[in-house]
This record gives structure tokens, sequence and C-alpha cells, in this order.
């Protein structure tokens, strides 16, 4: 164990137990999965990316580069999990990763013997020959070598949510900076939103040793905490993390609300995506310990720092039996001594520096301090680090080596919208640029290191957002911190002989693959990351990207200024993919709109089908049939025979109303509709302002200045705001009033030969006879007891038929009605297919034929358009390419042999021809089989279609293995002269 | 992104729908060279950088057309009115 | 818990019940139907439209509120625009047509939405969870109403104008085939909190 | 090979030049490019070092014999879209006018490697597009039946040839149910950054100048003809100028007053958290906006639809980041705990009918090559070295004939989604 006998903030009356690759071990309440793991001594955890070398823990935060496990089991397994972030829970269950057959024993740890073949970019210049046994064989290989974790093959089990807040000032991260800014604001009565990525509120007060006010920092940590918690105007979010930052102060930031139980509490999600939107911005994110590049610097127990003296401090663990650190900054020798206060057996402080500020007090307290650099380690875990010095080289044993090479402000979110970094050359960093809109930074993060610093930006940063915005501000009451001296000295690189000296620890990007990037050109940061991977692991380079550019600005001989840097982009840390879905997913991805007559359908035993959002009846079933095609057969029957029921609901449908509703229609569509008498109703076509057909539909005349138009399902939003368009900016001098109506309305269609004996049945007394209602003609009446109807004289499938529009609510009232009425006649439900083959069979064109790309002359409508009037679309529909001959027109086919079936789909060649795009003359778009005529009919667009009426022609449909004969027709296959429909 | 809406108060502007440059008028169907003309107003843009004058169309709100200026190098939002001038306000 | 939602065809209101946690932070229930409509001014004529209705007692908020008074509420969707509802199947037909005749184009719409009252204690914990509009009493007051989407449905709610901001009610008007797929949403964001449902009848 | 012998230029590579490197510690390698400056004028001057214009100049001089040829790129190659797009390649177009170009394309990526000498990482594991309904299969019938016809390879798949690829997707609970999808075996993905490196190291080796950090900020013209640019670097002169900028077309052509078919938007990818292999080939939700595949380092990359509005912001907004992952969860629920790495922008040239334009003109002098949307990645091959052709014949290739700028006027759009006029649609 290497449990500290005190200290820590973890509790050590509970007791933990958790499994590692199978064994058991304990931690407390308040330990991660790595300061568990080190105080059960265990520090080899993974192994890297390419060469599978043998790794352990490098930090204590969300930076880590190293420490991956596959966390939880089964459809839980989350891979590529940060030991360093997961909470410690009961049962806890983890497993490394990458690594075969075992983790002691990884296989592939031989490609390090082989990385002279496998430097930077070796596969560019490999694996060509021959070139088949590239997906067959290399590339296979590589991928089962490469990635990491295994993802779970199930579906997560757990739910997600999101939900949104608004704020004055969104405070991000918790240390003193953070808190500092949020009393600020907060005393003055703004909204405050503290977001902190820990599950416990502090920052690196909890791991130093130091003194703000009379008491040590943590206390004024867990005091500004009581007060936060204690104003209503300030939200306290931990467990937090700020990934993202948007347009329009928009901020992106997932909780973690169950990540530290087994499972997610009872009915509360596993994460909660939260969008916040800030007047202001404080960021407060602190900074990183970044290494320094030397030999052996991989090796498991050789880690930051400022980690070793958290793990110290915050978690009662010591990393090792004995440690030593290798430093270039005040700050990390001070956390050295923290750790060495803390318990843990320091033997050396190796410091670049020639004069350490803080070397007398590591003398005070015994701990040695040598002038030098590490240039090796040693064992499979650290068991000796060896030091140069101005005398020589000296080796020594330890089990841990905590290495800074000073701190890497946490400016990612400063870059999301487009802002770039700036070098510091004082503070050896690069430090927050343009800022988005609305964001400060304060304390480490902007480069203001010494504690008190960061008390007092942290402090500025929210009073002033506050005030910005019109709060008083009380003067901000800072307590003065301890100081502690903050001196660096650049130092990067420790040029030595010997075994790796990685940069991207994860992506196992060395020293020597930069050099060779720089000796292939790819000199650029942007090319030096790519073609090296530096920085595109899961950690993002977080760590390792200032040392990378240090050493690239070393061998082109620019300064880090000039060599520039790459830009961090959301998330600040990965963001799993459930928690930006939220509830959006299996039947909640989204929502399902039933038809008012859905229950009905669903007692007739109807089979569903999705039109856009809504679920509509496709057919009806009976006992005894057991494929569609009876059942539809029987329903189209039913229809031209006697008389069917369908639910016709999700049609578009918009009230018109104003002075000048028809004018107004005059100018959507292509044919006139300000002449409709009222009382009737009228098909129309609309164009797009490019000449093609957006919709079609019917509007009926209600009264002079109202209409009721009706759209295709699909297009129903789509027409309604484009009507909408036309109205408020195209002429806002007409005075039209529009409100959609779809969704007060259920429409049922009865159509068939019977439809008026079931009509008459179902209206309240309405004279609904051939002469008082003709076809295309309109009443307002009521039916079935007293609901208020509209009944439509329409066809859709050519039959004598009607639409009968009641408020939605009664919709199921009004068609169990019509069944009633129409039971002597064997009424028929029927559903979308059916629709489509009546209207196939009449030859009415639908979504197939609509599809964006054709004209109405394409359609066969071009004579519905009127020449006397404007309408949108009019002129660009007169376009050259519009008028050619050779266009695809709308024609109808049918099989030579009837007895073989049409695809929609399929290809129209000459009988002989080619099959090749230039003989491509157009294409099936509809086709059923119909019962009326007993064989497959289809329709669709041939060149020059109208004027081959009887030619014959392929139907191609290679890739269903269809080439049959086709007889072009006229689309109208039954009633083409529409007398049914007016009988 | 954020589009103040004169009417509905500043949303989130996944609840608009974007039709594009505003600075574009439907020209005189009747003139002479109408085909030219409505080809340019149909399918040519300046598509600038800077400040660009678009229509969005509140859909999922008050189902009024804005105007609305912004900039496509920050997407700063500069300006917003309906489209219609006198929209039947209040 | 997403199991709790998993039975229950989406095309259908959730039953009534209690789901979730025992306690009951939110309560929603489906409100009888009565009569709604929407009214559009004619081309400039809102200032006049407004007038006079205001002869009539009634009052038609200049912007997105709500405004409740002899058995009509009115809400503000648009300029110019509005929805009205009562209680009392009566009222449009005769009041609000005539007082709009000439000057706006009224709509029935008594059958477009659902109305339901969502309240209790948690009430805005849990409908932040998909409204994106500030619901804080200092943004969003009794009174206040919009129009806007909430898990992908667009619908119009308002604060009910006695409620008082330690204890708000809203209405939602949820276009009616929208109206299970708002509820599956509202159950789940309000489970945590417990959550009552009660109107909405078998399902 | 017209290389003079005083230029490093990047040596062969093969499998012994590895070996013999590896062997003597990396000593032989040279720059795979040489950083060169700008000559005072060129024959063709290419403005935009993506992949376009880099294959543009390959193919000018390893096609046309053009070698006094310059491309001339703002920052560093494949700084735009090449070097941000998600990488898939795939020939399954409908219209005519875009499918044959499109095919020869693909064949093009068949033959690349060897072509160039470089690993592109071309990587044939199949592109399927699933369907959800009737009408989407009836209208991926067409497409599959197109593709036959311009020689490319087509597969329909029903419910169960589309569970026995990708048993991992939702087929038990989906909102939108899988019915099928459209194979095409021969799609797949390209190494972006790999194709922009190989292509210039090619391009440089038969001697065309590659520019970096040279913006162009202007146009040097004589007598309404372009016979030259500005740049940061000074004016270059050049007997013809090409433009290949993608997104930025509009920026370059506001300088010679031209007003184009072409909106400027942003789309967004995404790349996940390496993983162990778990995606095959590409798939497409056809419901949503959501399409996968997984790069050969384990990543699955990811991405869905456009932001919709006007822009110069290489980035985008947190909506479409839900609306993919929603998109994601609705088709692959086992998705939900692999977490998202990066997201980052790119900047889109929108065209008007959603097809692209390679043409002559507008001006004298003035090559354009624009409106690739968010699929001209696939094309880049096919794109270079149609435009070569019509650069140096000075007129379009069969390939490209549709690809006309004065189609919008003549009525002959190229509009595979048939949204119109409207670029955020398609
Ligand atoms: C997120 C995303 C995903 C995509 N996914 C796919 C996909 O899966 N499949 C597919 O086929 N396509 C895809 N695309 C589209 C594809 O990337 C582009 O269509 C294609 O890369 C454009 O051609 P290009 O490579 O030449 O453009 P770019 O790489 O953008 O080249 C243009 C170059 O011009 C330079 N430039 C601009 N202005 C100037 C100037 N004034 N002077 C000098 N240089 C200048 C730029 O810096 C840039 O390097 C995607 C695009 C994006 C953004
Ligand atoms: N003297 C020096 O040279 C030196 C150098 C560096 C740091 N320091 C010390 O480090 C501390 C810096 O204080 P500070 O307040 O600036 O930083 P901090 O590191 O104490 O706190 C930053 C907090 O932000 C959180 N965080 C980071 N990104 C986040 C995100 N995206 N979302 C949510 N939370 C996020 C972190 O978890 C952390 O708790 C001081 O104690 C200072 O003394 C000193
Ligand atoms: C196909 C593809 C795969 C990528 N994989 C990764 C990755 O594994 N890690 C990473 O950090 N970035 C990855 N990126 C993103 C790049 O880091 C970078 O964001 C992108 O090229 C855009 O450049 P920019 O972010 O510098 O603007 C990938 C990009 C592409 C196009
Ligand atoms: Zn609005």
């Amino acid at each position: 164990m290497s449990r500290l006998l005190h200290g820590g903030l973890v509790d050590r009356s509970r007791t933990l137990s958790f499994s590692f690759d199978g064994a058991t071990y304990r931690g407390h309440p308040g330990d991660t999965l790595a300061s568990a793991l080190l105080a059960n001594d265990v520090r080899l955890v993974g192994r890297s990316f390419k060469y599978h070398r043998p790794r352990g823990i490098v930090s204590a935060g969300s930076e880590e580069p190293n420490a991956l496990v596959e966390l939880r089991m089964g459809a839980r397994r989350e891979p590529n999990t940060r030991a360093t972030t997961v909470e410690l829970y009961g049962g806890l269950i983890a497993a490394s990763q990458n690594r075969w057959p075992s983790l002691a024993f990884d296989l592939m740890s031989a490609n390090q013997w082989l990385s002279p073949f496998l430097g930077a970019g070796f596969y560019y210049k490999t694996f060509m020959w021959p070139s088949a046994l590239w997906e067959k064989l290399y590339e296979p290989v590589i991928r089962r070598a490469a990635g990491l974790g295994r993802a779970a093959g199930r579906p997560d089990p757990d739910h997600y949510e999101k939900a949104n807040a608004f704020c004055d000032v969104l405070v991000v991260g918790s240390g003193a900076a953070g808190l500092a800014a949020a009393l600020a604001a907060g005393r003055s009565g703004a909204r405050v939103i503290l977001a902190e990525e820990d599950f416990r509120l502090g920052g690196r007060l909890l791991s130093e040793f130091t003194n703000i006010g009379d008491g040590p920092a943590r206390d004024f940590a867990a005091a500004a905490e009581a007060e936060l918690a204690g104003l209503p105007n300030v939200r306290i979010m931990a467990r937090t993390t700020v990934f993202g930052a948007y347009d329009g102060s928009t901020y992106g930031a997932v909780e973690r609300v169950g990540d530290h139980l087994a499972v997610p509490a009872p009915f509360a999600p596993r994460q909660r995506l939260w969008r916040i939107v800030t007047q202001r911005c404080v960021l407060a994110a602190g900074a990183f310990d970044r290494p320094i590049v030397f030999p052996g610097n991989d090796r498991p127990g050789v880690m930051s720092a400022l980690a070793l003296a958290t793990y110290a401090t915050r978690y009662g663990v010591s990393a090792g039996q004995t440690a030593a650190f290798f430093v270039n900054n005040d700050h990390a020798f001070a956390a050295a001594l923290d750790a060495a206060d803390a318990g843990v057996e320091v033997e050396a402080i190796v410091d670049v520096r020639p004069d350490p500020a803080l070397a007398a007090r590591a003398e005070a307290l015994g701990v040695r301090v040598i002038q030098g650099e590490v240039v090796a380690t040693s064992g499979k875990r650290l068991s000796s680090v060896t030091v140069r010095t101005a005398k020589g080289s000296e080796t020594f044993k330890v089990e841990a080596l905590g290495v800074s090479g000073g701190a890497t402000p946490n400016l990612n979110l400063t870059t999301h919208m487009g802002g770039r970094p700036t070098y510091d050359e004082a503070l050896c960093a690069f430090v927050p640029g343009a800022l988005p809109p609305g964001m400060t930074v304060a304390g480490a993060a902007a480069g203001a290191f010494p504690l008190q610093e960061c008390l007092d930006t942290g402090a500025r940063a929210g009073a002033a957002a506050a005030s910005d915005l019109g709060f008083a501000v009380p003067r901000p009451d800072v307590p003065r911190a301890e100081g502690a001296p903050a001196g660096i000295s650049a130092f990067w690189h420790v040029e030595a002989p010997g075994g790796f000296a990685f940069v991207d620890l994860q992506n196992d990007v060395t020293a020597k693959d930069v050099a060779l990037a720089h000796k292939e050109g790819y000199r650029a940061v942007e090319l030096l990351k790519r073609y090296t991977t530096l920085g595109m692991a899961t950690d993002q380079g977080k760590t390792s990207n200032t040392a990378g550019l240090a050493i690239m600005a070393h061998l082109t001989g620019r300064s880090i200024a000039e060599t520039g840097v790459t830009v961090f982009r959301p998330p600040y840390t990965p963001v799993a993919m459930g928690a930006l879905a939220g509830h959006h997913r299996g039947k909640d991805f989204r929502p399902t709109r039933p038809t008012p007559t859905h229950r009905w359908a669903q007692e007739q035993g109807a089979v569903f089908v999705e039109a856009g959002f809504w679920l509509r009846a496709q057919y009806f079933p009976q006992p005894g049939e057991n494929d569609w095609l009876t059942s539809v057969n029987r329903e189209v029957k039913a229809v031209r025979e006697s008389v069917g029921v369908v639910d016709a609901s999700t049609f578009g449908k918009i009230d018109l109303q104003g002075p000048d509703a028809g004018r107004f229609l005059d100018r959507v569509y292509i044919n006139t509709f300000s002449t409709l008498a009222v009382g009737k109703a009228r098909y129309g076509v609309m164009l797009r302002e490019d000449g093609i057909v957006m919709d079609d539909g019917t509007s009926a005349r209600l009264a002079d200045d109202h209409y009721v138009m009706t759209t295709t399902t699909a297009n129903a939003a789509k027409v309604y705001q484009h009507l909408e368009f036309c109205l408020q900016v195209l002429w806002p001098d007409l005075d039209v009033q529009l409100a959609s109506i779809t969704e007060h309305y259920a429409q049922i269609a009865v159509s068939g030969p019977r439809s008026r004996d079931v009509l008459v049945k179902v209206v309240d007394g309405a004279d609904v006879s051939n002469a008082a209602l003709p076809f295309m003609g309109v009443l307002e009446t009521t039916v079935a007891g007293g609901i208020p109807a509209r009944i439509f004289r329409l066809s859709f499938s050519g039959e004598l038929g009607y639409e009968i529009a009641v408020p939605s609510g009664r919709g199921e009232a009004l068609i169990r009605a019509i069944m009633e009425a129409g039971a002597p006649y064997g009424i028929t439900p029927y559903g979308t297919e059916t629709l489509g083959v009546l209207r196939i069979e009449k030859g009415h064109v639908s979504g197939n034929e609509l599809n964006g790309q054709t004209s109405a002359r394409d359609l066969g409508l071009g004579k519905m358009a009127s020449t006397k009037k404007d309408y949108i679309g009019r002129v660009l529909a007169g376009r050259p390419a519009f008028l050619e001959e050779d266009r695809p027109i709308f024609v109808g086919f049918r099989p030579l042999d009837r007895t073989q079936r049409l695809r929609a789909g399929a290809h129209f060649l000459a009988v002989g021809a080619e099959p090749t795009t230039a003989n491509d003359e157009g294409y099936m778009t509809s086709v059923a089989f119909s019962p009326t005529l007993g064989h497959s009919i289809g329709l669709g667009f041939l060149r020059n279609g109208q004027k081959r009426i009887g030619e014959t022609v392929r139907a191609y449909d290679p890739v269903r293995g269809g080439d049959i004969a086709v007889e072009v027709c006229d689309p109208a296959f039954v009633d083409p002269q529409g007398e049914k429909q007016r009988g | 992104m954020r589009i103040p809406c004169p009417y509905c108060g500043a949303r989130d502007a996944h609840e608009f729908a974007y039709l594009g440059d505003a600075t574009v008028t439907r020209p005189d169907p009747a003139a002479p060279d109408a085909l030219d003309t409505f080809s340019a107003y149909v399918y040519e843009r300046a598509n600038p950088e800077g400040p660009h004058d678009e229509f969005w169309y509140h859909a999922a709100g008050c189902r009024r057309w804005l105007k609305v200026t912004r900039n496509t190098r920050t997407h700063e939002i500069l300006a917003v009115a309906f489209a219609r001038a006198e929209e039947t306000t209040p | 818990m997403a199991d709790m939602l998993a039975d229950i065809a989406p095309t259908a209101l959730l039953p009534d019940g209690h789901y979730g946690a025992p306690s009951e932070g939110v309560r929603a229930r489906l409100l009888p139907g009565g009569s709604a409509a929407s009214l559009v001014a004619r081309r400039g004529a809102a200032a006049a439209l407004a007038a006079r209705f205001a002869e009539a007692g009634l009052v038609l908020p200049a912007g997105p509120k709500a405004a409740a008074a002899a058995g009509v509420t009115l809400v503000g969707t648009g300029p110019g625009r509005w929805l009205a509802f009562a209680d009392d199947v009566g009222v449009l037909p005769g009041r609000i047509l005539p007082l709009a005749q000439g000057l706006a184009a009224v709509t029935d719409q008594s059958d477009a939405s659902l109305m339901f009252e969502v309240s209790g204690p948690r009430v805005r914990p849990a409908l932040a969870k998909g409204v994106m509009v500030d619901l804080d009493p200092s943004a969003f007051g009794a009174g206040d109403a919009a129009t806007t989407t909430v898990s992908h449905v667009n619908l119009t709610f308002w604060q009910v104008a006695d409620t008082p901001a330690e204890a708000p009610a809203f209405v939602f008007a949820v276009p009616r085939s929208f109206a299970p797929a708002f509820l599956r949403w509202l159950a789940a964001s309000a489970a945590e909190f417990g959550f009552a449902l009660s109107g909405a009848g078998r399902g | 090979m017209s290389a003079s012998s005083s230029v490093n230029w990047s040596p062969h590579y093969s499998a012994f030049g590895l070996l013999a490197n590896a062997l003597t510690g990396q000593k032989g390698w040279r720059p795979a490019w040489r950083d060169a400056a700008p000559k005072p004028a060129y024959d063709v001057i290419v403005v935009g070092g993506g992949g376009h214009g880099l294959a543009t100049a390959y193919y000018l001089a390893k096609e046309h014999g053009i070698t006094n040829v310059a491309v001339l790129e703002k920052g560093h190659i494949g700084s735009g879209n090449a070097g941000r797009n998600t990488t898939i390649i795939r020939s399954n177009y409908l219209l005519p006018g875009n499918e044959p170009f499109y095919e020869w394309s693909m064949k093009l990526w068949e033959g690349l490697e060897a072509d160039l000498n470089f690993n592109a990482m071309v990587s044939q594991r199949g592109v399927l597009n699933l369907f959800h309904s009737d009408p989407q299969r009836d209208a991926y019938a067409r497409r599959a039946n197109a593709m036959r016809l311009a020689g490319a390879d087509s597969e329909l798949l029903d419910a169960d040839g589309v569970r026995a690829l990708a048993p991992f997707l939702d087929f038990a609970n989906a909102r939108f149910p899988i019915k099928g999808g459209l194979l095409q075996k021969r799609g797949g993905t390209a190494r972006h950054d790999a194709v922009v490196w190989g292509y210039a190291r090619a391009a440089d080796r038969r001697g065309v100048d590659i520019v970096q950090n040279c913006e162009v900020t202007g146009f040097l013209r004589e007598n309404g003809a372009v016979v030259g640019v500005e740049t940061t670097r000074g004016p270059v002169r050049a007997g013809k100028v090409a433009l290949a900028v993608a997104g930025s077309t509009s920026r370059l052509t506001r300088h010679l007053d031209l007003r184009l078919p072409i909106e400027s938007h942003a789309l967004q990818a995404f790349v996940s958290e390496g993983l162990k292999p778990l995606v095959p080939g590409v798939i497409t939700f056809g419901m949503g906006h959501f399409y996968i595949s997984q790069s050969d380092k384990g990543g699955l990359v990811f991405g869905g639809d456009i932001e919709g509005y006007n822009t110069y912001a290489q980035r985008g907004n947190l909506p479409v980041v839900e609306d993919v992952c929603e998109g994601g969860m609705a088709i692959m629920p086992l998705i939900g705990r692999l977490r998202m790495l990066r997201s980052w922008g790119g900047l889109l040239d929108m065209s008007m009918d959603g097809s692209p334009i390679i043409d002559v003109g507008p001006l004298p002098g003035l090559y354009l090559n624009t409106g690739w949307n968010y699929g001209g990645f696939k094309a880049t091959p096919a794109s270079g070295w149609c435009f070569a052709h019509t650069i140096a014949r000075d007129a379009p290739h069969a390939l490209n004939a549709a690809f006309r700028l004065d189609r919008f006027r003549s009525g002959h759009v190229i509009d595979e989604k048939g949204v119109g006029a409207q670029p955020n649609l398609h």
C-alpha cells in the first residue's frame, strides 16, 4: 500500500472495493480510480497506441494522456476512460486496454523494436504494392493494432437528457481564480453559474499547502463554496465540464450526473448536456503542468510533478516508496516540497536552474537539490533515474519521478471561436489571444500564476463582468495569499542518447519523429501535427503540444512565437455522444404524429408506415390475408366497385383570408383562383421561382375573401413558409392573412361509386346530390349528429369521392359513423398503399414525380399554366432547357408481357441501345399492380414522352436484374375521361 | 448563434429557417430582359465576407420573416428588423 | 429510466398516473377542451382591433403575453397575431368573431392543440430540459408567453396570469398530433422529481 | 521527368528506401516538396493549394506537359477543406451531368497510389446509404441504375443485407426502420492529408512550384483580361489564372466584380476517441443527418448537415452537433458511451444547384473551379484532371461539359437533391 498514514481529502472511515484487470483493491470515497490504483501500488495501467509500451498514470486531471481504461462491463463498457477523472465508487470494475494477451505481457510491444520503420508517416511511403493488398492485408493489420479501447457492442442502456440554463456570468473553474470571480459577481446579485469539472470545488487549492488569509487554502475554498451555496442567485455545478464556446455567448457543458455511481440513480440520467446562455464568461480553468522530453520519460512512475504532489496532498497517496522531482520552475519545486510535507519520501529535486529560489526551504526539509537533467530511467516500472550534472552523471533509485517543464495555461475554450494564443517569453507559455465575445480570462489560465494574482484577477474579472451588466458590485474583498515565487527557465528537451524520448505519450510521438517531420518539410505546426499526429490523441496534446513546438522551433531556428501553435477545438474534453443526443433516441429520436383516427385504425388491425413524422395506416390486412398485395388488391377493388374510406388528415391545410386572397393565389399558383366561384375547389400547381414544381393540391373558395388550401403531406411546412415569404417580403401590399389549420382538421376521404350513398347517411340532412354538390363542389354543414364539417367533392382515386373535414378531435367519431353508414355497402378502410395504387391507375402525379427536378410541362400539366398573368416561377420556366423537345415527359408504361412486374427506379433505353448514360432516356417513378387491369402499370418520365405513346422501350433495372420491354401509354390507365368522378 | 427576434426576443438560430441574401429584389416579370434579371435574382450572389443582409424566418416562433444584418466572418448580429416594414405590430 | 417509456406506444398520450420518483415535483393536467381561434389582424388594422377589444373589456397583448379577461385568454404569438382560448365553447363564435369583423381573420383552432397545465415545486428545472427560453422569474413572469420549440415540438406556452413566482403554473398549447411526443419528453424530464399526470385518460 | 539535378527532389518511396533509411538513421529523406518562392511569371497560376489545385497542377504537368506552373496557397497546403473533410469517396450520383465525372474520379483513385508514389490509403471498404421508406428505395433504385449506366458498381440491399454488413445498427427500436440500403462496394475513404501531400510531392517532382504563405489579394488585368495576380508576396503574372479556392471563391471574384451562383457555408465534422475496429465501411442515415466511417487510427469520423447560413468562419454551432449525435444514436445506439474527441468546420463553396462548376471564363484568362459543396473530396482527382484539360485546351472535357457556368441562365441545372436555388438545402 502506498497510502500515506494521514492527510488527504479522502474519507478514510469508509472503504470502497473495486477491481482492475480482475484483481480486487480498496480505496476511499474522495479517491479517483487513479489515486486508488496508486494507493494499491498499481503503476502499470495501460499500453501506448503505436508501440504498446507499458504506461502508468501521469496526471491527476482531465489532461491525462496515458492512464486510459475500459470502465464498467457489458453494455456499459466505456473505452478510453481516464482513470484520473473517474470518481471511485464501490464495485467499480475497470480493465486495461490496447494490450494482448495481457497488460504485463503484450505481444504488440514488439512494435517498438520496429520503430525505425514505423517513424512518423511511414505508412505514406509503403504498403502500396500490390495495391489490392491494402484493403485485404495491410489495412486490417494496421486497424487491429491501432485504436485504443473496445466499444461495447450493444446499445447504451443509460438515459441522457439536455437542459438549458441562462445566467449573467458563467465562471468556468473553481480554483482560486474561479471562486474569487464567482464571489465578486455573486455578491452583486448577478445570476452566476460556477461550473467545475471536478467533483469537488477548489482546483489547485485542494492540493497546495499554502495559506489564504489566516488559514489553509483548502479552508478558503470551503468557505467560499459555503458562501456561494447560500446565495440564491448563484448556481454551483460540480462534475460539470464546460466543453465548448459557441456563438451568441452560448456554452456547451456536460454534467456527469450518475458517473460516480455504479449505475445512475433511478429516474436520473447518466449525463446531462447543458446549453448555457450567458452574458459574460470568466474563464478560470487553471493551467496544466507540462512534461520535459527526455529519454525514458514514459516509464510507469514518471509523472507530472504537480500530479505527484496532488496525489500526496489531496489523496494521501505516495506514488512510490521514494520519489524524485525534475523541474525547471518554482511552482513545481514548491509542489515537491508539499509532497515531502505530506509524507512522501523525496530523494532529490533535480532542477535545471542553478539557484532555485526555494532551494533553502528544500534543504531545511532535508531534501537534496541537484542542478542537472534527468537523462535516463530504468525498470519495467520506474526503479531508478540517471541525472547528468556538471560533475558527471549519477544514478539513484526512486519509484516515482515528478516532472515539470512549467505551466501551460488552460486556454482551450478561448480558441473555439477563432482566437489564436500568443507566446509569452517570460512565462515560457502560450497565453490567450483574441477572446470570444463576452469572455475574460483569470488566474493561471490567463498566465497569472502566483496565487495572489489568481485571486486578484479572478475577483477583478468577476466584478467587471457584473458591473458591465449594470450590477452594483461591492468592493471586492480579496484575501491575502502566501506569496510563492513564480520563476521559470525555459527548458524543453534533454538531448541525450538512449531510449525513446516522448513528446506525445499517447500517440507515441518522439523527439525523433519531430526531427523527421522537419527533415521532410512538414515544418508548419499544422503539418507537423498532421504528419506526426502530435496532439491528436484523446488528450489533444494539452500537456505535450508546447514541447513539440519548442523542439520544432529549435530545429528551424525560429522562435516559438514565430513557429506558432495549433488550435484547440470543441470539445475541451471528449463528450459522450449519448449526452449530445439526450432524450432523442430510439422511438424518441423524432416525434411520432398519430393521425386523428389512429386508435380506430389500430383496432382495425392496420399496418402503419412512416410518412415524415406521421404514422399512417399503410393497409388493413384481414384474417386470412398473408401478404400485403392481397390486402391492397382487395382494398382497391372495394373502392373501384363500392366504397372505401381513408384518413387524409396529414395533408397540409392552410386558411387564407383577406380581400386580396384571390389575387394572391393567382400569383403563387400557375393557374387562376381569383375567378373560382364561392363553394368550388380547384386543383392548383405551384412552382418555385426557378420554374420547378414545388407542390400541388386543391384550394377551395369558402367566401369572397376566404380560401382554404391543401398541400402535400411532405411539403406542408415548406408551403406555409413560402406563402408567408410571398406576403411579407414579395408583396407586402397584399392584405391576406394565413393560418395553418392542419392540426385543427381531420380529413376523411370516402371514395367509390357508393360513396354518395354513405355520405347521405352521414350528413345531418344536407343535400349532397350531384346537383347540390357537384364535382369540385364544397359544402359547409354538419355531420354525424352535429359535428361541423366541410365537405369537398374531390377525387384522388378517380372515383366519385368526398373529403370530409371535421375538427380533429371528432375525426375518430366521424370515421366510425362513416363505417357504420357504409356497412351495407361493405365499406372498406384503406391505407397509403391503396391510395398509391388508385392514383397510379388514374395517372395522378405525387411525391415520386414532384421530386424537385420536374417542371409543370414535364408533368404534363403545362396546359394548366395561365398565360394571362405572372406567377412565381413563370419566367424561369421559360428558359431554353425547360422547353427542349428531348426533356423527359410524364407518361404511363405497361409491360408488353403483361405478366411481368415493373419496378420504380428502372431507366428507359431505346430497344437495342447500349446501356450507357448517353442513351439514358428517363426513369420510372411509380409502379403498382393494378387489380383493375390485372397487370403491372407504371408512371415515369421519358424523353419526349407524350409524342412516343405506343412505342416500345426497355425498362432497364440492372440493379435488380430487370430488363423488360414496356409500352409507352397515356398515364391515365383507368377512366381517362374522368367520367366516374363526375357521376 | 442567437437571433434577437423583434417580437419573441433572443432565440437560438435553430428556431429559424434561413433563406439567404436579402439584398436581391424580385425583378419586373414583364420587362423584356426578364429572363436575365430573374436568372440573376435567383442565382447570382455577392456572398460577401463581413456584413450580410439576409432573410431568416422565425419558423418555430412568430413566423415572421426577418431581415438580419450579420457579419459572416464573426457571426455578430448587427441589425434585425421585420422584413415587412409596416409589420402589423403591436 | 428509458424503460419507463419503452412499453408505451409513441402514438398515444401517456396514461394518467405517477411516473418516476415517489415525490410529486411536477404535475401536469390535460385541460378539458374548450374553444380556440387564431386571430390575425388585417393589414394595418392591429391598432383598431386592439381598441375594439379594449372597449369590449378584452386585452389583446402587444407582445408575447397572455391576458385573461371575461373568460377569454388572448395570447400574442406574433405581430398582429393572437391565439384566443375560452373554456366555454360558445365564447369565441359568440364574442370574438363579431368583435374581429372586418379587422381580423379569425380561424377556428379549437381542436388544433391539446392544453396541458404544468406546475409543481420542481416545474422550472423540469421544463428547463426542453424549453430554451429563460424561465427565471426575473425573465419570465406571470402572463408572459412564448412561441418556441421544445424537444422538436413547436408550441406556445405561457405562465398563468395569477400564479406567483414561487408556485408558477404554465399552460402549454401543444399541436394535437405532437402531444404524445410532448408528454413523453415531459415525463422523462420530470421523472427524477416525480411526475403526476392527470386528465389524459387511459391514453 | 524534367527535374534539374540541382534540386533536392524527394526520393522515390519504396520498401527498400524505408529499410535503408531505417538502418541509416533516416538520413536519406528530403522535403516531400520544395518550399518554392514565387517567380515573376508562369504559364499557369493555380490559386489554392487544396486537393483540387494541387491535382490540377499535377495533371497540367503530367497530361499536358505544362510545367511552368505555380500553385499559390495562402496558408500551408491542405489547410482548407482538403484537410478537414470526412474523406468519403464514392461515385453514387444520380444525374447524367454528374455520374460519369465521379466515376472517372473513382477510376483515378483506384490507380492513384501507383501514379503518385504516395500511399493515400485509398480504402474501398464500401459506402452504404440506408433507406427507410418505399419512396426512398425507389429513388435509390433509380440512382443505382444510373450508376450502372455509367459503368459504376451498385447494389440494392434489403434490411437483411444491411444487417449482414452492419449488425450493430438499430433494427429493433428505430424510429425510422431500416428497410435497406444502396451499397457501392468500390466506395470508401482515402486519407485526406495524404492526398494533398501526394499530389504536392508528385507535382513538385514534375517541376511545379508550390508556394505556401502566398495569399492572392487581387488580379492583374489588361484589356479586360486577367493576366496575373496580386499576392502578399508581390504580383505574379501568368498566361492563365485558375481559381480552385473552394469556399473562398467569392472573396476573390469580388475583385473582378463577378457575382457567382455560390454561397459560402460551413460544415462541421467530428472524430471520436480511437477504438478497435467497429464500423467496416461508410454508413449514411437516410432519415436524419448522420454519416460515419472509421479511420485507420481507430477514430470514428462522422458528420451531418451543414450549418445552414452564409459564413466565412470555419466553425459551427451546437445545434448541428446535437442533431448529428441524435442521428447517430437513432441508428447506432451503441455509440452512446463513445466520446466525441474533436469537432471542426470547413468552408464550403455551396452552389445554387448543388453541383460543381469547372469552366473557362467568365473573363479572358480566368478559369473557374468551384461549387463542390460538401462533396468535392471524392472529386479531387477528376476535378484536377478535367480542370487541367479545360485550362490546357481552353475548353471543357466531355466529362465536365455539364459543369458550365451558363447552365443557370439556360436552365440546364444539375440538381441532385431537387431543392432548387437554395444552397443551404443541398
Ligand atoms: C467537414 C467537411 C466534410 C467533408 N466531407 C467530404 C466527404 O466526405 N467527401 C467528399 O467528397 N467531400 C467532402 N467535403 C468537401 C471537400 O472537402 C471539398 O469539396 C474539397 O476539399 C474542395 O476542394 P479543395 O480540396 O481544393 O478545397 P480546399 O482544400 O479548401 O482548397 C482551397 C485552398 O485555397 C486556399 N485559398 C483560399 N483563398 C486563397 C487566396 N486568396 N490565395 C491563395 N490561396 C487561397 C485555401 O487556403 C485552401 O487551401 C467535406 C468538406 C467539409 C468541410
Ligand atoms: N506560481 C506558479 O507558477 C503557478 C503556475 C500555475 C499554477 N499555479 C497555481 O495554480 C492555481 C491556479 O488557480 P486557478 O484558479 O487559476 O486554477 P485552478 O487550477 O486552481 O482551477 C481551475 C479549475 O478549473 C477546472 N476546469 C478547467 N477547465 C474546466 C472546464 N472546461 N469546465 C469546468 N471546469 C474546468 C479545473 O478542474 C480546476 O478545478 C493557483 O493555486 C496557483 O497558485 C501557480
Ligand atoms: C478524417 C479526419 C480524421 C481526423 N482525426 C483526428 C484525430 O484522430 N485526432 C484529432 O485530434 N484530430 C483529428 N482530425 C481533426 C484535425 O485535428 C483538425 O481539427 C482538422 O484537420 C481541421 O483543422 P483545424 O482544427 O486545425 O482547423 C481529423 C480530421 C480529419 C479530416
Ligand atoms: Zn419571432
